[in-house]
């Protein structure tokens, strides 16, 4: 393999030599390639096989519009499919594989795929693969899949990290070419806070291509400079290898930092990729342009190049894209690579201008042809000649490398992703941006401007209109003068080409030709969405950033109008893909989200206790003593022991919400739909919220502290709902009463301490009296633990029926006191207990949770309908609750349910089903919302939600749970299984 | 033309010069029986089915953009009938019924591929929610089955089971579940009714509706007055803005859905995932990109595209799911716009004002009811009674008190 | 049970300082925080400025709504003084052990922070003294700029480690 | 702008740190009757243009705001604390 390295030039570092492997090939590049220079350099033409035809492909471009090129780098959990070579810079060790293609890269046998085209042009599989239907899965779907695709991605998981950041500014400049440049210069040097972001390793943008000076220095030197600068400020940030993406509301621009995907061994401590979330008071688009492919027969032939990333091969990375070259060009931006070629030495064989009346001079060695057309690029794997087309006739010439250029498209993505949608100009044979863009300026060739002194004065210009909209004054930063450039006037576009004979590519990775989009026409999918969606136009990886306009100018002939009528696609982010990694940020694995923990989390732990996630709490499940074998036998224990003697239950979960001010009693007056009013301070009581539609919201209890002080507990799960609730009806509802809120959940570890022992062991750490006369049921009070070195709340409530009190302490003490409760407790018997005990201890009791209270019941359906005060004026669904549906006969009642045969467990989500009804979806007459082995019943109990169950007591009927096919025959009885006299709570 | 290998291999010898247009592109007639406002699947598909099984043939319907610009273009192209409330199950299970023979009934290939759909639990709760679901889906003889943790894993391997916040315990799965080429149901249902005699208007905004003495007589467009027997809306996601024609309030709001792509990946997951501790669902096109999406992104918005903080949200549920999908690439972004009803369910309904049909209220669940939806509101449109499976989709139900609220939320949109 | 003694456990006590040249994470000691509630309408400033000049440290919080932090913990009849003394203006609800306090200094405090908070915290935006409350990656926390380099970051109780173990994550960079 | 949200006691913040509940529609009194109950919990007008709605500063001061934002540029107009009430809604 012939050497395409230039002896000298470029911006890479020849001291530094690196190699690589690109399909196990040992391959050497330097430190400055990309991986696709180093291949190049190498003579690497086939990198890439195309994902219909299976065609040989090679580099087309040098940035990030690369339809071809496309890789898979690294391995393991780093392994990351279709990585752009242009993109991707060069590293000591690099593995790249190609991709798609079996079973090696030069000899593919999906490349049959392209004998059989003709019957598999635009959409025909749409028309075929039908019968018999049930083939689809089974054959026809899985072959195709297997040869669609391209990188195979890894399962395993990735060891490197990510991370977010915001950042903030007074002008985001995107782009750091010559305009971006311009406008960085002259907002750096107002003092304003400025961000200047560029996708590539180098800034630079086109000058790095350049040969042009700039004040004398070479093109790539001022922008070395510029940026050594820019960095120097302090009010200046730059960003490169960062890519803005995405343009969202606000003027929030994501971005996002390859931070170290350039290295060999990534720093752990340091994100591989960061994730920028910009919110620019101003942003200034500075991308420039996309050169446009040219649709002619075998334009995908590995040898054909887009000529600016011919000049950028050669003039940045010091490599030739060929031994004798051809430049196809409809501008004059095919001259200044022809000029550079021959000043590195490279033979050109012609220029070839669509243009008859081209009016730039040549005055270099190659042969000009003027008013022609390459019609076919020939080859295989590499080119070897192409046929030019002039006036009817055609002639061939041999070559191995051909540069095209079919004009420029503004890269304008980001300027159309909050609606606006692009301008056709006629001038520019280009969708140039929307107008009225609010927060977003264009400056430089991304507006059609030429040239590089006119785009840095552009940029400056720009950026010193902006920041005066900010009150920055400063003037247009001024630059040296430009020599060498060569300004490209606007040219007129060629979409059809004459004389083609092969096949003449338009999007190159979705193998979309020029007949696929005539097709589409033909069958009336000839909207430019359906001409997209029907060929796959622009829908690679690439988004069609080289096809999308060509594929309009050729559908705009085909349908006899003008590209302006018919319209782009929607450009929507990303402008570049976006890994799950960057978008993810630290928020992986287990720190996906954050980790709750109460305060006696610890205490649970050492008491041996299981956990389970309860939104982002940790909740003590279980505690499992020795020799107990599974779940049930420690909840089992639990249970019987709590009853028997008492238990210690972490409730800390709980929401809990002071409730101060004037108002405060009339506010929960309001908010519960049962009276609040008379609550005498040192009480509790039970009080249900109602959701504005009628339906029960949440419940809990709320007790007096004071006077205009009182303490509401909430259910876990809604205890953030309900702080937004609360705050909604005081702030929004009723601003005119005088309520205050605020969330104690964290400022207490509170326990439940349940069972008949409970007051004996509290006692002994509770200075107050607490009899059952000094502090009855429902008694709610603040009060002095361990002889005053501490205080507390103090709830006479019961969750479990028992005789039972939860005791609310300050967190940071809260593990000392249960330890001491504990303690206390040792010769009473007591247990740490879990919520699955409680959770059993709740059903028998036949007290509802969000189980039952699962958005859909009104309080009758749960018996609470005396709690729906008719007395009051108004409270929160009040207004609703008597609606039609709601208290319709056969609405769903809670009712407990029990099987007929106790050796029979049934489950939660079952079915009830009539004794001897068919298993039908007109027969059900509810559901299971919670059950457990009951020890006090001695078998399964369950709470359901059964039509008219409240009047069905008694009742045989069948427990069903068609999923695993269980059939428990059971009865329907009254919810409360334990203490329905509830005689305990009062003792 | 009728499709099928042998016209794709006749046509492909003779250059493909010979396929005609899908569909034709007519002048609108003064006049119509029924006029379908709405070029999308439900639209097409209700013409379709009134053609088809209900005779009624002189039938416009009429787009503001090209057919299938709405949301049956722009979604993750997932169907299932996994539902659990009486009145939604048997019309999501006509649905999937309907899906199972569509290809040869309208004789294009859409691509149904019934992969099966998985949805995750994490918690003794889900679970209990799934198996009170699959338990409904069982009793109207829709196929589900609650598999355990081990079973998920030998399913899904790369699902994280090692490492999750919130490990996975389970799933719910309905196998018959699966995803369709989305575009190809609009222009599978658009060549079907076409051909049956339907006319399909596009580039034509209706921006009014005509009505004498209260009744309705046709609409207003960007092509002239088209007069209608019956004026039949589909228009979800804009539901609201077409019935304020009417003067009619509607209990929707409109909200952005964002759905999205990766680049084209070898096969990588088979089946429907959805995650059950966030936002995510997952399923892979034939093409290899990976499709997948999450929630709302909250506000009301006729602007189809969202934000980033959504995008975030979703992506990181996903790694959360399948942490090999981290250095997987996101290659677009798209947002459609729902009509989220106020209970989560559709309406299918005539409304208080004569010859005025309406269709909408689909929240994020519409692309997977497009035949049963075509065909129920075919049947309300031609014979004035609702089809049987869809009688719950009443618009007075929020007044009387019948919502159908699946996920219990209430009447809080952005929450469905 | 007067011979029991009482342990307070601070809920970052297994946290080890992080120190770096970048930044620097320190968990305060729990001292006091209390919710100032003030009635509405009602104007506390003369009261909070009579606080502030006696040593106590307050904290804006919202409308209506402020913090008196301290590193002292406030004995029961400390606290009581306190909370009549915020009377009639506004009520005081003890958060003494509902929130941690997390001092963050260092030069590269505001980048830190960034990677978490939308908010602008540039010195010029986000002056000495100032404080509000703002989502830090997915935890919502109550910040104070105390110094041109310094943050007081306070977080409920249950959300401490898993900030502090964020915290330390977008600090590891600096911490070469 | 739905993705920074002008909070009047806070300024510009990320959308993530507000809770957004929909239409600000004034709650009618409790004897309103059923048709305008109905409408204020399900009817919507839904407007493509500008919106007022309720959102709440959920991870900042926790107040609850009126913002009108228009539903088809998402270009917020203004935001002020829900205390100070929203206009009558048309029945």
């Amino acid at each position: 393999m012939t050497s395409y390295r230039l002896p000298k030039g470029g911006l890479i570092d020849r001291q530094s030599p690196l190699s690589f492997r690109f399909d196990g090939k040992a391959l050497s590049g330097f430190s400055g390639d990309s991986l696709a220079s180093a291949l190049l350099a190498n003579g690497q033409r086939l990198v890439a096989r195309s994902f219909k035809y299976h065609r040989p492909r090679g580099i087309l471009t040098a940035g990030s519009a690369e339809p071809n090129a496309l890789m898979t780098i690294g391995s393991g959990g780093r392994t990351e499919p279709n990585t752009r070579a242009t993109m991707q810079e060069l590293y000591q060790g690099l593995e790249a594989q190609s991709q798609n293609r079996w079973p090696s890269l030069d000899l593919d046998i999906g490349a049959l795929n392209s004998l059989l085209s003709p019957f598999l042009g635009a959409g025909f599989y749409y028309k075929t693969f039908m019968w018999p239907g049930a083939l689809w899965e089974k054959l026809y779907e899985p072959f195709i899949r297997k040869a669609a695709g391209l990188g195979k991605a890894t399962y395993e998981a990735d060891p490197d990290g990510y991370e977010k950041s915001w950042a903030h500014c007074d002008l985001l400049v995107i782009g750091a070419g010559p305009a971006g440049l311009g406008a960085a210069l002259t907002a750096g040097r107002s003092g304003a806070r400025v961000i200047v972001v560029d996708e590539h390793a180098l800034a630079g943008g086109s000058l790095l291509a350049e040969t042009a000076s700039i004040g004398g220095a070479t093109a790539a030197e001022f922008a070395r400079q510029a940026i050594a600068e820019l960095e120097s400020l302090p009010n200046v940030e730059v960003l490169t290898r960062t890519t803005a993406f995405g343009w969202y509301d606000g003027n929030v621009f994501g971005a996002v930092q390859r931070v170290q995907k350039h290295v060999a061994t990534p720093k752990d401590n340091v994100p591989v990729e960061r994730l920028w979330r910009i919110a620019a008071k101003r942003a200034l688009l500075a991308t420039g342009t996309e050169e446009r492919p040219l649709v002619f027969g075998g334009n995908d032939i590995p040898g054909v190049m887009m000529a600016g990333a011919a000049r950028s091969y050669l003039n940045r990375y010091g490599v030739a894209f060929g031994k004798r070259a051809a430049v196809f060009t409809t501008n004059d931006s095919g001259y200044a690579l022809a000029r550079d070629l021959e000043g590195a030495g490279v033979e050109l064989a012609a220029i070839v201008d669509s243009r008859a009346d081209a009016a730039i001079a040549w005055s270099g060695k190659a042969r000009l042809v003027k008013g022609a057309f390459v019609s076919d690029a020939k080859g295989g794997k590499s080119l070897s000649g192409i046929s030019i087309w002039k006036d009817g006739k055609s002639e061939t010439l041999d070559v191995d490398a051909l540069a095209v250029s079919g004009g420029f498209s503004p890269i304008i993505h980001l300027a159309c992703h909050r609606g606006g949608r692009p301008v056709w100009s006629d001038t520019h044979s280009a969708f140039l941006a929307p107008t009225k863009l609010n927060g977003l300026s264009l400056a430089g060739a991304v507006k059609a401007t030429s040239g590089i002194a006119a785009c840095m004065a552009d940029g400056a210009a720009q950026a010193s209109a902006l920041l005066g909209e900010l009150g920055f004054k400063v003037e247009p930063a001024t630059f040296g003068a430009v020599e060498g450039d060569i300004a490209v006037p606007a040219a007129k576009a060629v979409w059809s080409i004459p004389g083609i004979k092969g096949k003449a590519f338009v999007d190159f990775q979705n193998d979309v030709h020029r007949k696929d989009l005539g097709l589409a026409v033909q069958e009336g999918y000839g909207h430019v969405e359906l001409a997209k969606r029907y060929t796959t136009t622009g829908m690679a990886t690439d988004q069609g950033k080289l096809s999308n306009v060509n594929a309009i100018g050729l559908l705009a002939e085909a349908r006899g109008v003008s590209p302006a009528d018919v319209g782009t696609t929607t450009f929507r982010p990303f402008y570049t893909p976006v890994s799950f990694g960057a978008l993810t940020g630290a928020y992986h694995r287990d720190h996906f989200q954050p980790v709750r923990k109460s305060p006696l989390h610890d205490w649970a732990a050492k008491n041996g206790a299981k956990f389970v996630e309860t939104g982002l709490w940790y909740r003590s499940s279980w505690f499992p003593r020795d020799g107990e074998t599974s779940w049930r036998e420690s909840v089992d224990r639990e249970v019987r022991n709590v009853r028997l003697n008492a238990g210690l239950c972490d409730v800390s979960m709980l929401g809990k919400i002071e409730i101060v001010g004037a108002d405060a009693g009339e506010f929960l007056n309001r908010i519960y739909s049962n009276g609040f009013a008379k609550l005498p301070v040192g009480k509790a009581r039970y009080g249900l919220m109602l959701r504005e539609d009628g339906i029960v919201y949440d419940d809990g209890t709320t007790s007096r502290i004071e006077e205009n002080r009182y303490f509401m507990t909430t259910t876990t799960a809604y205890a953030a709902g309900v702080m937004n609730h609360l705050e909604f009806c005081s702030q929004a509802l009723w601003p005119d009463l005088d309520v205050r809120l605020s969330s104690v959940t964290d400022q207490w570890a509170q326990m439940a301490i349940a069972g008949p022992k409970s007051r004996t062991i509290l006692q002994a750490i509770v200075d107050d009296d607490i009899s059952n006369e000094a502090f009855p049921f429902l008694a709610a009070r603040d009060v002095s633990l361990f002889s005053g070195q501490l205080r507390g709340r103090l709830f006479r409530i019961s969750f479990s029926g028992e005789l039972a009190y939860e005791l609310a302490v300050p967190a940071g003490y809260g593990e000392s006191v249960a330890d001491a409760l504990m303690d206390a407790g040792k010769q009473h018997g007591i247990c740490a207990y879990g919520v699955e005990a409680l959770s059993v201890l709740r059903i028998e009791k036949g007290h509802v949770t969000h189980n039952e209270l699962n958005g859909t019941v009104v309080p009758a359906d749960l018996g609470f309908g005396k709690m729906v005060s008719a007395a009051k004026p108004d409270f929160i669904g009040k207004a609703m609750v008597d609606r039609e549906g709601l208290v319709a006969e056969d609405r769903p009642q809670l009712v407990g349910v029990v099987p007929l045969d106790p050796a029979q467990a049934f489950r939660t989500g079952s079915h009830i089903l009539a004794k001897d009804a068919a298993a039908t979806l007109e027969n059900d007459q509810g559901y299971v919302t919670s059950s457990c082995y009951s020890p006090h019943i001695g078998s399964t109990i369950g709470l359901a939600l059964v039509k008219r169950g409240s009047q069905r007591h008694g009742e045989d009927v069948m427990i069903w749970n068609g999923l695993r096919n269980e059939y428990t025959p059971g009865r329907l009885c009254s919810p409360v299984f334990f203490d329905p006299a509830n005689e305990k709570l009062h003792v | 033309m009728r499709y099928s290998a042998l016209s794709v291999f006749l046509n492909g010898l003779r250059g493909n010069k010979g396929w005609g247009a899908a569909w034709r592109s007519p002048q609108p007639k003064p006049h119509y029986d029924v006029v379908i406002v709405g070029g999308g699947g439900h639209g097409l598909a209700t013409a379709y089915y009134l053609a088809k099984e209900f005779g009624i043939t002189n039938v416009a319907v009429v787009e503001k953009g090209y057919i299938g610009s709405g949301n049956v273009g722009r979604n993750t192209t997932i169907i299932r009938s996994n539902y659990l409330l009486q009145g939604n199950n048997p019309f999501y299970e006509l649905s999937m019924k309907l899906w199972e023979g569509l290809e040869q009934d309208f004789n294009f290939n859409a691509m149904v591929s019934q992969r099966g759909v998985v949805n995750l639990y994490h918690s003794d709760a889900q679970r209990d929610a799934y198996t009170r679901r699959g338990n409904a889906m069982r009793l109207h003889g829709v196929d589900a089955d609650l598999l355990d943790r081990e079973q998920v894993r030998a399913m899904l391997p790369f699902l994280d089971f090692d490492n999750a916040r919130f490990p996975i315990q389970g799933g719910l799965m309905q196998k018959r579940g699966g995803t369709v080429r989305h575009d190809a149901v609009a222009w599978g249902y658009a060549r079907g009714a076409d051909m049956r005699g339907v006319d399909i208007i596009q580039d034509c905004e209706v921006t009014g509706i005509r009505r004498e003495n209260g009744a309705v007589t046709g609409v207003e467009t960007t092509k002239g007055f088209i007069g209608c027997g019956k004026l039949a809306l589909a228009a979800a996601g804009n539901s609201s803005r077409v019935a304020a024609m009417a003067d009619m309030k509607l209990p929707l709001e409109s909200h952005v859905l964002q759905a999205f792509v990766s680049e084209g990946l070898k096969p990588f997951i088979d089946c429907v995932v959805t995650f059950g501790a966030g936002h995510f669902y997952c399923s892979q096109s034939d093409k290899g990109g990976l499709v997948f999406g999450g929630d709302i992104d909250g506000y009301n918005s006729y602007a189809q595209r969202g934000n980033l903080a959504t995008v975030e949200h979703v992506a990181e549920a996903g790694k959360a799911m399948i942490p090999g999908l981290s250095r997987v690439r996101v290659l677009r972004s798209w947002g459609g716009i729902m009509d989220m009803s106020m209970d989560g369910s559709p309406i299918i309904d005539r409304t208080h004002i004569d010859n005025l049909y309406l269709n909408s209220g689909w929240c994020y669940g519409g692309f997977k009811a497009t035949p049963a939806s075509g065909f129920c509101f075919a049947h309300l449109i031609a014979r004035n009674t609702p089809q049987e499976t869809a009688t719950a989709f009443r618009l007075d139900r929020f007044a009387r008190g019948f919502m159908l609220d699946e996920k219990g939320q209430g009447a809080q949109p952005n929450l469905h | 049970m007067s011979k029991y003694r009482l342990i307070h456990r601070p809920a970052l006590s297994d946290k080890q300082p992080f120190n770096a040249s970048g930044i620097g994470l320190t968990a305060l000691p729990e001292g006091h925080v209390i919710h100032v509630l003030a009635e509405q309408g009602a104007d506390p400033s003369a009261m909070l400025k009579g606080l502030a000049e006696q040593g106590h440290s307050v904290r804006y919080a919202a409308p209506g709504q402020w913090y008196i932090v301290g590193d002292e913990p406030l004995a029961d009849d400390a606290l009581a003084a306190l909370l009549t003394r915020l009377t009639p203006h506004a009520e005081g609800v003890d958060q003494s052990h509902g929130r941690v306090r997390i001092l963050a200094r260092g030069p590269m405090v505001e980048r830190v922070l960034a990677k978490g908070s939308g908010t602008d915290l540039a010195l010029s935006a986000f002056v000495v003294g100032r404080s509000t409350t703002t989502l830090i990656g997915h935890i919502a926390a109550h910040i104070t700029r105390v110094e041109d380099h310094a943050f007081e970051i306070m977080v409920l109780r249950g959300f401490a480690e898993s900030l502090w173990d964020d915290l330390a994550q977008m600090s590891a960079e600096f911490a070469a | 702008m739905a993705s920074l949200v002008s909070c009047p006691h806070c300024g510009s913040r990320p959308k993530e740190e507000f809770t957004v509940k929909g239409a600000a529609l004034k709650r009618p009194a409790p004897d309103a009757g059923q048709e305008r109950w109905m409408d204020y919990v399900y009817l919507r007008d839904n407007p493509r243009g500008a919106y007022e709605e309720y959102w709440h500063h959920t991870s900042g001061c926790r107040r609850w705001l009126v913002v009108t934002r228009d539903t088809a540029t998402h270009e917020i107009a203004d935001s002020r604390d829900a205390a100070l009430g929203v206009p009558e809604t048309r029945a």
